[in-house]
């Protein structure tokens, strides 16, 4: 045998365009692409305003979907995160009007969902049940203890957490607030943790095969847990930030939310299945569902439907490129 | 029958030591009492054939099982690991004998994972992959180590792993089968990383089924058999046929010739391939298959076997060729195809194309007959009891219940169970690939046999397998594959030796 | 724009569409949903009253029961610039903060239907709809009137938990029959649906039993759930267990002119014309009442019959 | 005993008796009425029916290591496009008219699945993430079809479907039935359940054994998407109204609890119809028990949280072993006590 035949030369790549960017790519020219297109229809579409607000309307979706990129890169899927985010922004409510301080309610609700990351994780790899029925419980669980603890709306009226909240960065009309800057600030910490602790290296490990992680001696059982207490740590951040835009809390916030988290995550370029994905591209998928709706909004005589459809026809687009493109590769 | 009165070459304490290594899986014993010892310096061959218990004796070592009963004494301390990560930390750098990487990951990535360059908590990855660039050059590999793992070749992949082992500050080096997928070339270049670990103390574990690799790297050798320790050797003291009939049991030949006689030569062939090929796998072949007699086909590991026999059951599409069954063209699109022409494939890949873990045994032997009767009617149950009866008896399915799950049988039982399934199906060409692999002695010479009376009754059969005695005891005519190309055929007429076809690989067909 | 000295100012930042005068009233419009009949009727009233003709340019969009949907949904009129933002809220607590930025953006805010719960009432011009509780408590008078000295055991279907219409016409009912012999023996929520209706009512059908002797649903949908569970339950909805509902839409009407039901009060949806009023006085500079509410009706089972024909939604 | 993936899903419905008998001590009393039979259990039948026919879908499709998001969707498809139809007819009560209306609801129904089979089958998609997409799509189609409004009928024979009845049973029921009836004779007195099992356990094993299994992932595809069709026609027909909106909102998520419940694993093979059947009836009887419990339905979802998670963790692996090892040690102490 000669050595041509069996190693081949690895395949050539063009230069600075690695296959992986190729789907993020691809949504940041659909983000691109639907400004352009946005602000050629609609006057005042192209302002630094309406730019603005989609990350302010956006910031705990941007959060959700930090998180969810974690889970979803080993592998997994975590479907309690818009429920988690309702419990946790109740749990600021009722705590803020119970006249606790706020330095120790926002904790306690960020920590709340960190709680159920953590059990899930622990559900998920001690009994060996699937990540998908287990946080579908996990779901219904806080679900149920968002009407438990509050059947009804509750505003939030405190001055510390009003001018807390009420903190922002003006660049003329673009505006920063505390949510959109700790929504960024979260996106920024997970890109570093995925790309550059040991940590975000193992959730790509394992979501490339479990059992070659195993053998590779990494921490797998720890690593995969905490991919869970991480989403779980985000949904309750995401609820605070919800429960710091809305300054109420309400068991009903946050319906499908967590179907609107994986969407964005996989029109943001992750695989379902595990081991490639960007934390970034995530983002940019947020930006697109938000674009969507700010869309039709603009409008003004599209029907609401049309968002969803829309979103399904762009989510069909994604998914059936991503898997030619990838099994082209393949 | 342990030498214990081995000369060191170096004299000092075993770096691991293994007692009375026992394990057991469902309906397999796969160790029992093994005792195991490796010195700092040495490369240790691990010898045994298919399913003797040497990948788990490694796994046992490394945390991967538990195991039921014995010490494992690691550089004096009597340890327990639970998980590779504590095997990693004592020391023990292991390459599996299925390649363990990410392919999702950077080559960089997968030889440095979990030991990258950081400052503080967070990667320097420019330093990160200079280290693994200096890693793969030790390796005498040359390639980009940002490229992805997944863009190379099974070959390169198992070299980054070894690499990867390797590149861990470790006192004990454990490969499983590295050579497996590796060519001449590249096995010598893994040798000289090898010698001059060993020269810094490193212990080696070495396992391999190449003879002659381990001659010429090992200092000692393990030999195990149906997971029981056979005899520890000094390399130098030993000679090749002894080591071999240690492995098997018995001298190769015991078990005779099975061939049956030479097919009638005006007969039209069953299969007749004319140019059949796939792009990128196989290059186009020629190939008649008669009834009534076994084609072997032999050939290197990777040497594309495995492939021309899923291109003729239809589980790959060709690119080229056509095919002609009893004279008539077929199109063998897809397996069903195949099958609805009696042309039954039975995969190498037992555990991941054959059993069907969750189902019984029954199940596992309807399968076949029933997917061709269709999804609404099923089988009489009259049927399928005297089906199942007849074949559990004939193959002598331990246990004969055929109501257990056939996950929970052992490795030879379930072959058995799958060549059930398709000889349920009474096919008139059978595809077998490594139908021995994995198998004791015994139930090897049953499968063996098995064949033979199939061709007898006039079956056509095509023979896989990587040992060539087998290849040659059962085939009356033997395909040779190099590089993916059929480079010819030779008649078995009963005066062939496995070195005529051994030598036939190695000039490629040239010589006829 | 429509410029004007007085609360509402044009919103000068933002100069997109036609700066002149005559330009049509650009409006933005959310919507909570289509959860119900009523809901249909009232966006229908909107948007067939809004109109280019009318002098209307109608910005429509529908949150599908989600706060989330609303507020991106003003947040994008005020960056549209519109001259009005009108909206019907989903819950009535958490609109401060975007209420705030359309105030500072200087474009009036018009609530219909629902009311929101804020301490600051400056956050919107105006607010268009029925008086929940007047509608809950005229249930309860007539039920008092036509039924005292029976000790009706009366169960209650809830709207959806936390919204305006279910909290006020709890409250109006309750205070209505307060003194009297009728007792609320049950209250759940049936979330203004009739599939949720049904359901809830054939959970008080098991438990009650033969106990129940009146429903008050919040909502018609919800009524004529109820009246599907209590045929199946072999009973004679109207007669056997009285119905006192609250919207008035035609199917409810219809079952109130068979005798199912007993009695509803109007919720008037059309509040289109209102609206387009109030917008064009609040774009004039004219002063507005804070709170204008919609007259009601309600019909016994004569009245039904007689307005059923002429009924438009 | 409890080797049987149906005990524990029995238990739990058992433990929901006996608190609703409690709660109402008439809950399992069935009486003669108006030529049907009346009573709680009745009315679950009834009820469950939309949630029986979408489960058993869900069953074959979880099955084959699949998952279908979008029966929610495909039921308000279906309603909405049925009571559409009967609406625009010119005679909306006769029966011809709601036999038409019902064949083109199921058939859009069937393509639906069958978009989502080409999906998973052909172009390899995973199932989560094929069905998402209609799951999304698929209720604003339904309101596009009504135009966002709550399209409402009057219609004997169509209100029949949802809320008659038949030989004293409910119609509704006796679909849910007779399609679990004839699935079980389909699966375990035909072939195909085991063919359908080897899919989910090997898919490549089952191929090359010769099984088609692209065209059975395929079919319980469709299938899934025909059965959430009728469950859509079942539900609009109950209360005679398609709300695009809330239609089968969540029903997706019950179906898998009640597979789940009924000892099916999300991760394929073996499957057990009847456990499903338990299953379903676990979360309607649970949805009733609330309400009689008069704990404020808004809380359900906790106690579905509570129920899953303890039949879940009784059935999986490591808590099996745990108390087969329990078992084993207890028998074995038995035998020393007897010796
Ligand atoms: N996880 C497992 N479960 C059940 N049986 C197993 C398992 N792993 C190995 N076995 C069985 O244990 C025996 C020893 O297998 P092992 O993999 O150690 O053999 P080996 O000597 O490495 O063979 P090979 O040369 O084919 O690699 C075989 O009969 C095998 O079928
Ligand atoms: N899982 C795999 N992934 C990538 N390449 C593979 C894989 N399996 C085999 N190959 C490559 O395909 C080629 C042909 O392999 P094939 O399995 O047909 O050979 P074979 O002669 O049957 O060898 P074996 O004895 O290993 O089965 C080889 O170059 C091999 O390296
Ligand atoms: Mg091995
Ligand atoms: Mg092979």
């Amino acid at each position: 045998m000669t050595t041509d035949q069996l190693v081949e030369a690895p395949t050539r790549r063009r230069r600075g365009l690695d296959v992986r960017y190729l789907p993020v790519l691809g949504t940041l020219t659909v983000v691109i692409l639907m400004v352009v297109i946005g602000g050629a229809l609609y006057p005042n579409f192209l302002t630094p305003r309406t730019m603005g607000n989609l990350f302010i309307n956006n910031a705990h979706l941007i959060v959700l979907a930090v998180g969810m990129t974690f889970v979803i890169i080993t592998g997994g899927i975590d479907l309690s995160v818009g429920a988690v985010l309702a419990l946790s922004s109740i749990i600021v409510a009722t705590l803020l009007q119970a006249g606790w301080n706020m330095w120790l309610v926002l904790p306690i609700a960020i920590a709340a969902g960190t709680l159920f990351g953590l059990m899930h994780g622990a559900i998920i790899y001690y009994f060996r049940v699937q990540p998908f029925i287990v946080t579908l419980a996990g779901m219904f669980l806080a679900r149920g203890l968002c009407f438990l603890i509050a059947p009804l709306s509750i505003p939030i009226a405190n001055k510390g957490f009003d001018r807390f909240v009420g903190w922002r960065i003006k660049f003329g009309d673009f505006r920063i607030t505390t949510a959109v800057g700790i929504a960024l600030i979260v996106v920024l910490v997970a890109f570093l943790v995925l790309h550059y602790t040991r940590f975000g290296r193992t959730v790509y490990a394992i979501g490339g095969s479990e059992p070659s992680a195993i053998m590779m001696g990494l921490p797998v059982t720890r690593t995969k847990i905490l991919a869970y207490v991480i989403s779980g740590t985000c949904a309750g951040l995401g609820g605070v930030l919800f429960a710091m835009s809305l300054k109420s809390g309400y068991a009903l916030t946050g319906v499908g939310m967590e179907l609107d988290a994986i969407a964005a995550v996989v029109i943001g370029g992750t695989l379902l299945t595990g081991g490639a994905g960007f934390v970034l591209g995530s983002l940019l998928g947020v930006l697109v569902l938000g674009l969507i709706q700010t869309i039709i909004t603009f409008q003004g005589t599209l029907s609401s439907w049309w968002t969803k459809i829309v979103i399904g026809a762009l989510l069909l687009i994604f998914v059936v490129l991503q898997r030619l493109l990838s099994r082209r590769r393949a | 029958m342990v030498a214990e009165d081995l000369a060191r070459v170096v004299s000092d304490e075993p770096v691991i030591s293994m007692t009375g290594i026992s394990i057991e899986f469902p309906g397999v014993k796969a160790l029992e009492e093994v005792d195991f010892r490796l010195y700092p310096g040495e490369v240790h061959a691990l010898m045994g054939e298919n399913g003797a218990g040497k990948s788990t004796l490694i796994k046992a070592l490394t945390g991967i099982y538990g195991i039921d009963a014995g010490t494992i004494v690691v550089e004096g301390r009597a340890v327990s690991f639970s998980s590779p990560l504590q095997a990693q930390a004592a020391g023990i750098s292991t390459v599996y004998q299925e390649v363990n990487l990410c392919e999702n990951l950077s080559v960089a990535e997968n030889v440095m994972l979990g030991q990258e360059v950081r400052r503080g908590p967070s990667i320097d990855w420019r330093a990160t992959r200079r280290e693994a660039q200096r890693h793969l050059s030790d390796m005498g590999l040359d390639i980009d180590a940002n490229s992805s793992l997944g863009s190379h070749s099974l070959a390169v992949q198992q070299l980054v792993a070894i690499c990867r082992a390797a590149s861990f500050d470790c006192r004990i080096l454990v490969l499983d089968e590295p050579t497996s997928s590796l060519d001449s070339g590249e096995v010598e270049q893994l040798f000289r990383v090898m010698r001059s670990l060993r020269d810094q103390g490193v212990a080696i574990l070495f396992v391999s089924h190449f003879i002659d690799q381990v001659f010429e790297i090992s200092d000692r050798v393990t030999v195990l058999r149906n997971g029981r320790l056979i005899a520890e050797h000094r390399t130098a003291d030993l000679d090749q046929e002894h080591l071999i009939s240690e492995m098997i049991g018995r001298s190769l030949a015991a078990l005779g010739d099975l061939r049956v006689d030479a097919r009638d030569d005006d007969a039209e062939p069953y299969v007749r391939a004319i140019g059949l090929g796939r792009a990128g796998s196989v290059e186009p072949f020629d190939l008649d298959v008669y009834s009534g007699e076994v084609v072997g086909l032999a050939g290197l590991l990777g040497s594309g076997r495995t492939e021309l026999a899923r291109l003729l059951a239809g589980i790959d599409t060709t690119t080229a060729g056509t095919t002609a069954v009893e004279g008539k063209a077929a199109r063998l699109g897809n397996p069903r195809a195949a099958l609805d022409r009696k042309i039954a494939y039975s995969s190498e890949d037992r555990k991941g194309e054959g059993v069907i873990g969750d189902l019984t045994v029954r199940e596992n032997i309807i399968l076949g007959l029933q997917a061709s009767r269709g999804w609404l009617r099923k089988l009489p149950k009259g049927t399928v009891d005297a089906v199942v009866a007849k074949y559990i008896e004939a193959l002598n399915i331990m246990p004969p219940n055929p109501n257990a799950r056939i996950s929970n049988l052992s490795g030879g039982n379930q072959q058995k169970v799958l060549l059930a399934r398709w000889l349920a199906m009474q096919p008139k060409l059978l595809l077998l690939d490594e139908p021995t692999r994995g198998i004791d002695v015994g139930a090897k010479a049953e499968i063996q046999k098995t064949i033979a009376e199939l061709a007898r009754d006039g079956m056509a059969v095509v023979f896989i397998s990587a040992e060539l005695e087998e290849v040659l005891r059962l085939s009356n005519r033997i395909a040779v594959m190099r590089d993916r190309r059929k480079t010819g055929e030779l008649d078995n007429d009963g005066n062939l030796e496995v070195s005529d076809i051994v030598s036939f690989i190695a000039q490629g067909g040239k010589a006829s | 724009n429509d410029t004007d000295p007085g609360t509402a100012g044009s919103p000068a930042a933002t100069g997109g569409g036609g700066g002149d005068k005559a330009g049509p009233i650009v409006l933005g419009f959310s919507q909570v949903g289509a959860e119900s009949g009523w809901r249909a009727a009232n966006t229908k009233s909107i948007q067939e009253t809004l109109t280019a003709e009318n002098g209307f340019d109608l910005k429509f969009s529908d949150a599908q029961q989600k706060q989330e949907n609303q507020i991106q949904a003003i947040r994008s009129y005020i960056s549209q610039g519109v001259d009005v933002i009108a909206f019907s809220p989903v819950v009535e607590t958490g609109w401060d903060a975007v209420l705030q930025e359309a105030k500072e953006a200087k474009i009036p805010v018009i609530l219909t239907d629902r009311a929101v719960d804020s301490q600051d009432d400056s956050l919107y011009v105006s607010f268009i709809g029925s008086d929940f509780v007047l509608e809950g408590d005229t249930a309860g008078k007539w039920a008092v009137e036509q039924y005292k000295g029976q000790g009706l055991k009366i169960v209650e279907l809830q709207g959806t938990t936390g919204a305006a219409p279910a909290i006020d016409r709890k409250e109006g009912f309750e205070k209505a029959i307060a003194g009297s012999d009728l007792t609320i023996i049950d209250s759940q929520t049936g979330n203004f649906t009739r599939t949720e209706g049904k359901t809830v009512m054939e959970g008080f059908l098991q438990k009650h039993g033969d106990q129940i002797g009146m429903v008050f649903a919040h909502n018609d949908d919800m009524g004529l759930g109820a009246i599907e569970a209590i045929e199946a339950a072999g009973k004679k909805p109207g007669v056997d267990i009285k119905i006192i509902t609250i919207d008035a839409v035609k199917d409810g009407m219809q079952a109130l002119a068979d005798g199912k039901i007993n009695y509803i009060v109007e919720c008037n949806p059309l509040l289109g014309p209102d609206l387009a009023d109030i917008a064009k006085k609040v774009l004039a500079g004219e002063s507005v009442q804070k709170r204008i509410v919609v007259k009601d009706e309600a019909f016994d089972q004569e009245q039904a019959k007689a307005a059923l024909p002429d009924r438009k939604y | 005993m409890t080797s049987s993936n149906l005990f524990w899903p029995l238990v739990a419905l058992l433990a929901l008796f006996v608190a609703n008998t409690i709660a109402s001590p008439n809950f399992l009393k069935i009486t003669w009425l108006d030529g049907h039979l009346f009573g709680s259990l009745i009315n679950l039948m009834r009820s469950s029916a939309p949630l029986m026919l979408v489960a058993l879908g869900m069953t074959l499709v979880i099955a084959t290591r699949g998952i279908d998001l979008s029966v929610g969707a495909v039921l308000a498809i279906s309603g909405a496009v049925a009571l559409s139809y009967i609406a625009g007819a010119p005679d909306p009560a006769s029966p011809a008219t709601v036999a038409v209306a019902v064949l083109i609801a199921l058939a859009l129904s069937a393509v639906l699945g069958l978009l989502n089979g080409l999906l998973v089958a052909v172009l390899g998609i995973q199932p989560i993430i094929a069905t998402l997409i209609l799951m999304t799509a698929g209720r604003g189609i339904a309101m596009l079809i009504t135009g966002g409004l709550i399209t409402t009928v009057n219609s004997a024979p169509y209100k029949w479907l949802g809320s008659g009845w038949l030989l004293g049973l409910p119609v509704a029921g006796w679909i849910a039935v007779v399609v679990f009836v004839v699935l079980l004779l389909l699966t375990r007195r035909g072939a195909l359940g085991m063919l359908i099992e080897a899919v989910g356990i090997n898919p490549d094993a089952a191929r090359i054994a010769g099984v088609w299994s692209r065209l059975i992932i395929w079919m319980v595809y469709v299938l899934s998407g025909l059965f959430a069709g009728m469950a859509g026609i079942l539900s609009s027909a109950d209360v005679m109204a398609a709300d695009a909106n809330n239609a089968g909102m969540m029903i997706e998520m019950d179906a898998i609890l009640a597979v789940v419940i009924g000892g099916t694993a999300l991760s394929g093979g073996k499957f057990s119809l009847s456990g499903t059947f338990v299953g379903v009836l676990v979360i309607s009887t649970l949805t009733l028990t609330v309400t009689m419990l008069g704990i404020s339905p808004l809380v359900t979802p906790l106690f579905k949280a509570i129920i899953v998670l303890i039949v879940m963790l009784l059935q999986s692996p490591r808590a099996r072993t745990t108390f087969e090892a329990w078992s084993r040690r207890t028998a074995f102490r038995k035998k020393e006590a007897v010796a």
